[in-house]
């Protein structure tokens, strides 16, 4: 428990709620179209009661865009750890259940993606696709499903101690399904804690993977490039890079406490204590 | 029209700065730290290796080219050489040699090691990317293939006379004065470590470089013109995050700074900063390439529609903040080629829904354009342009790609449209010959496009030895492009330098402003520098 | 000891050649080219037939397995290759970067590990009191913060405003330039190790042994001298070895943003110029700076946790 | 009689939980003589070894002391400072726990860990304390002491590190021994030489054992008197022969009947064991009235609405139970 109780959980889970909610409802909540809406005349208005977040230097309203952006960046987060999540069970389950030279494939594999930092991988990823929501997604979803990897082997090795996996064949079983009626199951309680957790860490990478010139295809507003295109006017044009900022902060802080709550929750033995 | 006379307003107030400066005495002494803001290296220290802005801020400390750019006269001069006399065809152009050259390892310059650099640089086997420049003297291009070991066009009289022919009738200063065409001292490139240790002929002798980092210089003694440099230290930061930058340069750590659009506003607003920002109008003209060979830009109507449908005044005044001149065609307006009397094209979407209907387009169409994340001629500028040609039909799809990759997609003729920054002078012949039919793709015919009464006009003017009439003919040629539109005209940029209270001698290089010659920059004793 | 280090170093030499291959494999289709790593920004060109020739003698055309080869076996002599952008040796290049990579990268885990493994004790001495929970809130703030937005801030607040220290570059090398840097880049490392050593210290409080040295009738401060510093290390260690042996490759931001001259902004750099051979040393030097870091992590398990000899 | 070395009167722990507190145990009286065996019998969660934590002054969050007197030897302890009960604990009472793999520092040499009782409350220098460690090791006959003494508890069997407990509890000479369901871990051949050696080196030196087991006749054989909790409360306290003979609560006898022994088993003939029915209430839901009854065989009304006071036995013993009174 890293905050008193369940306030974590619930901090962090009405954070990220907001979020999701300011995502589905955007065309409802934003007050002009977030690409269109442009009127260079408004450009750099500070915030006041048209516009309640300012306008950028395209004279677009900020407000509306970081309320589009919500569903870039929550696209990102929840797509890339969907597609760790699903290429680690995969592997982990398959690994730790055919085991021989597969086994050592995966392990291999897992290695390899734990010897090059994630960013820098990335960074690789990102210079192929080009930059975009769809590179995106690729760049942060292949790049960081070792340790739902780790944890599907395990599980599949301890059951597979406990004679499960061997009951369940002579029942006539097939592979799949007692991955996924009997394994599964017992994972998902991790799994769900470091998607959790790693969805924080996408929309900070991809803020970062923005700032170094890689980010999302423009026009349409991610949180990550608004922020980093505002980073020459922190000073002089502060609401350009305030509000994208807090989107993040509170958002990606949302996802860890909830992550944080959840793990006490789906898995007191702290499977995924060390994240 | 009131554009204009504003622009020639602020090109005499810069000169008018620079008159008021000069008549304070040099102070002798102290530490120019100048920021190389294009790239977070330098590629390299062997200035034939290197065709980068960002590594020529070095080599002007360290190198020196036979013509150099003469920002006080605004025309290329004669550097190396005291002077050249010219034969009857226009062909043979001989040098008296400066005899007062000194490279830093204490030997003379004579001669032979303007021979051996140009003949270094043709070396086919490493593709130095000079050697565009040099193929311009007779026999050069053999000796790229290997099927000579001297290049025939150059011929030593003596020491300090250089004969040198050439293949075709230009002003050769176009020629040698671009860094990458440096001289250099043989027996130091041949020790192999010229990249870590450059030793050239320049104003300042190198001292240290930390990769990724700076580079330092310390002043030469025997620097060929007298009295110069001032400067004991000449430092070259590496700076290429701008919001980096501006914190590093109000707090006083760098002496100057190259500003972007939203820098430029807060630095004019600032009272104390306002003091010290250097403008001029580089020769690099913005503009959106069409590839003639894809439908519909192929459609002259469609390229003049897109032309009308921008509201390219308010883009450059409100969002590139005025740090730009409005185009009006190709050429920039320091180009001798450029026709005061035309007015760019008219912001008028009823004219261009007109033009878009009669070439088959009344409903518009859809475009990818190809762009980088540049802040001055990339990614925002599209941004603004979006809403703009919605408004007539056209859906933009932009296309972000990084910097480094718009040449070769160019080169490629993979685009259908690109947005970049293209260097525009000084050689306003070569410049419009990247509309020339004939050239290949490849050497920046980029556009594809094709007009006879054009190329008709350029092979007149290219015969031509009437450097007035010559320019009469280049300018009828860029008025052409005006009328054909092959590419959308957005803007000629206006480069901004800011500097500190303490540093004088900067000059307005309209070629590259962060391309100082620093023998010529001094700082008073108010710099914190030491 | 000696078994540890051998079996660890047998295993580099696979996972080096594992990466450098799918580093080649990613590479090769890479928009843009060789070309694009000569030239910038579409301000001058090579001509394209010298261009094709020297594609041609460097090897470039060859199938892409001969080339992982022929570089692999390079590699094993010492030689990178040679830089398509300086035309240098990828060695030299990359020598150069890799003592201030070494430092940032030191500094950074230096600040990381006294600042959250000290924050993490304190909290987890008291859990539920004042100093716990402005630990952990401030911990899971850090996690939540973009790096290059904490970077402009620190240089705001401690360069431009405070005027303590210098805002960017490398400087002489020295001490000053060094500490901004280091703290934007180890401040997620920091709150990680935080949330960590918290946890750690508390399972370690709750074990048996730390009941019987109470038992003794031992003091707090001796409980945790004695008995609970080192049990907990043993699990910060863990955390210390993957962030540190990352660190390097996630300082390509901050370089980037402070001007520093490491490995990182070298990689950043060759990326976008299109120079190969300078990634692909790059990579390999931030994935060997991980397998080091983690064979010396296996070594401190070694010499902490005296298990792990007799496995 | 001479005073008693330990008085626990009427103890109540407390136990903290979402709000609201439960009696982890309420009402606990004994007392030890010096140099005496006791032994706390009763099933696991029944308030035995949170009552052996209260003695020694152990209790951590959420348990806590509610109310009571431990007098030991003559000084209240229950309230005196951190500092005075650190010098108790260890010197004057220790502990020897349950599980000897988790009980002992794995980062450590099992002789450095003895030594601490030398450095901490002797005032001794390592190295003095090192050499008495070896010694210590010695005489709770761990075979080459002088080797042993550098070893990790991972390279010790479960014996020999129950041993090393023993070694570390006994170092100080204390004059209270609680040894916490000290052989419950071991192989069931180990066991009888731990609790010899227990009660063999405790009778040399004159230390009492608060003994602490579910295993009634484990207890019976080594302890002079014997008290069986269940569910927090002591319900029968009693000479141990006489606790076999006739045990005078249902729940003891429900222990006895449950215990397999040998000489019993051929008297009984081919009779199967008997298990108490039911389970053990939680603490949160213990049920009202006397504890035992959902579990009773000769359960009445009145156990279920009244809680029985103790009544005294004539043979020197205590039950709770209101069939006896």
């Amino acid at each position: 428990m890293q905050l008193k109780g369940g306030s974590s959980l619930w901090i962090g889970g009405g954070l990220v709620a907001a979020a999701i909610l300011v995502a589905i409802f955007a065309p409802w909540i934003a007050l002009t179209d977030p690409v269109m809406a442009a009127n260079l005349m408004n450009a750099e208005i500070p915030p006041d009661w048209e516009y309640p977040f300012g306008t950028d230097a395209q004279g677009r309203d900020i407000y509306s865009r970081i309320v589009y952006g919500a569903r870039v960046s929550l696209t990102v987060g929840i797509a890339s750890q969907i597609c760790n999540s699903l290429i680690g069970v995969t592997l982990g389950l398959t690994a730790g259940y055919w085991g021989g030279w597969w086994d050592d494939v995966v392990s291999g594999l897992t290695n390899l993606m734990l010897a090059i930092p994630s960013l820098v991988f990335a960074l690789a990823i990102m210079a192929i696709l080009g930059p975009g929501l769809l590179s995106l997604v690729v760049a942060l979803g292949l790049t960081s499903w070792s340790f739902s990897c780790r944890i599907a082997r395990a599980q599949v090795l301890s059951l597979k101690s406990q004679g499960y996996i061997q009951a369940a064949r002579i029942l006539g079983y097939s592979d799949l399904r007692i991955m996924f009626t009997q394994v599964l199951p017992n994972i998902l309680g991790p799994l769900i804690v470091i998607a959790t957790l790693g969805m924080g860490g996408a929309i900070l990478a991809e803020a970062a993977l923005s700032f170094l010139g890689l980010g999302i295809r423009p026009p349409f507003p991610s949180w990550g490039s608004m922020l980093s295109e505002a980073r020459d006017q922190i000073r002089t044009v502060p609401w350009l890079s305030v509000f994208p900022g807090l989107a993040i902060f509170f958002t990606v802080l949302g996802l860890n406490l909830l992550g944080d709550g959840l793990r006490d929750i789906l898995d007191p033995q702290s499977t995924t204590r060390r994240t | 029209m009131r554009k204009l006379a504003w622009l020639a307003a602020a090109a005499i107030a810069v000169i008018g700065a620079g008159a008021a400066e000069a008549q304070q005495t040099p102070r002798k002494g102290g530490v120019l730290r100048m920021t190389a803001p294009y790239s977070a290296s330098f590629g390299s220290l062997d200035p034939h290796t290197t065709p980068r802005a960002q590594d020529d801020i070095v080599n002007k400390a360290i190198h020196r080219t036979l013509y150099n750019w003469d920002t006080a006269g605004n025309k290329l001069a004669l550097e190396l050489a005291k002077s050249v006399s010219t034969s009857a065809d226009g062909l043979t152009h001989t040098f008296k040699l400066r005899d007062d050259v000194v490279f830093h390892n204490g030997r003379k310059m004579t001669a032979d090691d303007l021979i051996w650099s140009y003949t270094r640089i043709m070396d086919g086997s490493k593709g130095y990317p000079a050697a565009r420049y040099i193929r311009i003297i007779k026999g050069a291009v053999d000796v790229e293939k290997g099927q000579a070991k001297e290049i025939s066009g150059l011929k030593k009289v003596d020491d300090f006379t250089l004969e040198m022919t050439l293949t075709d009738k230009v002003e050769p200063g176009y020629y040698f004065f671009a860094g990458s065409t440096a001289i250099l001292p043989r027996e130091e490139v041949e020790k192999g470590n010229f990249a870590s240790a450059p030793v050239g002929l320049g104003p300042f002798k190198f001292k240290e470089h930390v990769p990724g980092s700076r580079v330092i210089t310390e002043q030469f003694d025997k620097f060929y013109k007298a009295g110069k440099p001032y400067l004991d230290r000449y430092e070259i930061l590496i700076m290429a995050e701008a919001a980096a930058r501006d914190v590093a340069f109000r707090n006083k750590e760098i002496d100057t700074s190259i500003l972007g659009p939203a820098q430029y506003v807060a630095y004019r607003a600032d009272p104390q900063l306002s003091k010290g920002i250097l403008e001029v109008a580089e020769m690099f003209t913005r503009a959106i390439t069409f590839n003639h060979d894809a439908k519909p830009f192929d459609d002259k109507r469609v390229r003049q529609a897109i032309n009308h449908a921008i509201d390219a005044d308010l883009i450059v005044k409100r969002l590139v903040k005025d740090k730009a001149y409005r185009a009006t065609s190709w050429l920039p307006p320091s180009s001798a080629a450029f026709d005061k009397s035309f007015k760019p094209y008219a912001f008028d979407q009823a004219k261009a829904k007109k033009l878009l209907t009669e070439a088959g387009f009344p409903n518009g169409f859809e475009w990818e354009l190809t762009t980088s994340q540049n802040e001055s001629w990339g990614l925002p500028i599209v941004e603004a342009i979006i809403p703009m040609l919605d408004k007539v039909g056209i859906k933009v799809k932009p296309k972000l790609v990084e910097a480094t990759v718009l040449t070769e997609i160019l080169m490629k003729g993979e685009h259908k449209s690109l947005i970049s920054s293209n260097l525009t002078g000084p050689d306003s012949l070569a410049t419009l010959r990247c509309f020339y039919s004939k050239t290949p793709r490849t050497a920046c015919h980029y556009t594809n496009y094709n007009n006879p009464a054009f190329d008709n006009l350029l092979d007149a003017a290219a015969k031509e030895g009437d450097m007035a009439k010559r320019n009469d003919m280049l300018r009828q040629a860029n008025n052409l492009l005006y009328e054909d539109a092959p590419v959308w005209f957005f803007n000629y940029n206006k480069a901004v330098l800011a500097y500190q209270p303490w540093v004088h001698g900067l000059q307005a290089n309209p070629t590259e402003i962060t391309h100082q010659y620093p023998e010529d920059i001094w700082v008073d004793a108010s710099s914190p520098a030491k | 000891m000696l078994i540890v280090l051998a079996r660890r170093l047998a295993n580099i030499v696979p996972t080096v050649v594992a990466v450098m291959a799918l580093v080649f494999l990613l590479f090769s289709v890479l928009p843009g080219s060789f070309i694009s790593g000569m030239n910038e920004d579409g301000r001058s060109t090579i001509d394209p037939a010298v261009m094709e020739r020297m594609r041609k003698e460097m090897g470039l055309d060859d199938p892409l397995p001969e080339r992982f080869a022929k570089y692999m076996i390079n590699v094993a002599t010492g030689d990178l290759g040679t830089s398509f952008r300086t035309r240098e040796p990828v060695t030299k290049l990359i020598g150069v970067r890799v003592w201030p990579s070494l430092k940032l990268v030191f500094a950074a885990m230096l600040f990381a590990i006294s600042v959250g493994v000290t924050l993490g004790f304190l909290a987890a001495l008291r859990p539920g009191s004042l100093i716990d929970t402005a630990a952990m809130v401030g911990a899971i703030s850090g996690l939540s913060l973009s790096q290059f937005w904490f970077g402009l801030m620190l240089m705001y607040l401690f360069a431009l405003t405070l005027g303590w220290l210098p805002s960017f570059g490398y400087g002489d090398g020295g001490l000053r330039n060094l500490i901004l840097p280091a703290v934007a880049l180890g401040v997620g490392p920091m709150a990680l190790l935080a949330r960590t050593t918290r946890a750690a210290v508390l399972d370690v409080l709750n074990a048996d042994f730390v009941r019987t040295a109470r038992s003794k009738g031992m003091s707090e401060r001796r409980v945790v001298e004695w008995h609970v510093l080192r049990n907990a290390l043993v699990l910060v260690v863990t955390i210390v070895g993957l962030q540190f042996g990352s660190l390097m490759g996630q300082a390509v931001v901050v370089e980037k943003l402070f001007a520093w001259p490491g490995v990182g902004s070298l990689l950043v750099d060759s990326v976008f110029q299109r120079d190969m051979p300078a990634v692909q040393g790059c990579i390999l030097m931030i994935v060997l700076f991980f397998l080091f870091i983690n064979t010396l992590v296996d070594l401190a398990y070694v010499a902490i946790d005296p298990r792990i000899r007799y496995r | 009689m001479t005073a008693p070395l330990l008085q626990v009167e009427n103890l109540r722990i407390a136990l903290a939980s979402s709000g609201t507190t439960f009696d982890a145990a309420e009402g606990v009286s004994f007392e030890i003589g010096r140099g005496e065996a006791f032994g706390l019998v009763g099933e696991s969660g029944c308030g035995k070894s949170i009552t052996a934590l209260a003695i020694m002054g152990l209790l951590r969050r959420p348990l806590s002391l509610a109310s009571g007197r431990i007098v030991l030897d003559g000084q209240e302890i229950q309230n005196v400072s951190a500092a005075e009960m650190r010098r108790l604990r260890g010197k004057r009472i220790a502990m020897i726990f349950q599980e000897p793999m988790t009980a002992l520092n794995p980062l450590s040499p099992v002789g450095k860990q003895i030594a601490e009782m030398f450095v901490l409350h002797q005032g001794a220098s390592w190295r003095d304390a090192m050499d008495r460690a070896e010694e210590a090791l010695r005489q709770v006959r761990v075979p080459s002491p002088e080797r042993r003494i550098r070893d990790y508890p991972h390279q010790l069997s479960g014996g020999m590190r129950q041993r090393v407990m023993i070694a570390i509890a006994l170092a100080c000479g204390p004059d209270l021994l609680v040894a916490d369901e000290p052989t419950t871990a071991l192989d069931v051949t180990v066991q009888a030489e731990i609790i010899d050696l227990m009660a063999e080196l405790c009778a040399a030196k004159g230390t009492a054992i608060l003994m602490i087991s579910h295993d009634l006749g484990l207890v019976a054989n080594m302890c002079k008197r014997v008290a069986v909790m269940y569910a927090g409360r002591i319900v029968e306290s009693q000479l141990a022969d006489a606790i076999f003979a006739r045990p005078s609560h249902p729940y003891t006898q429900g222990l006895i009947d449950s215990l397999p022994r040998l000489g019993e088993r051929a008297r009984r003939g081919r009779q199967r064991l008997t298990e108490i029915s039911g389970v053990v209430p939680s603490i949160q839901a213990y049920p009202s009235g006397c504890r035992f009854n959902p579990r009773c065989p000769s359960v009445t009304d009145v156990c279920r609405s009244l809680a029985p006071d103790t009544t005294a036995l004539p043979t020197d013993g205590l039950v709770r139970c209101h069939h006896h009174g």
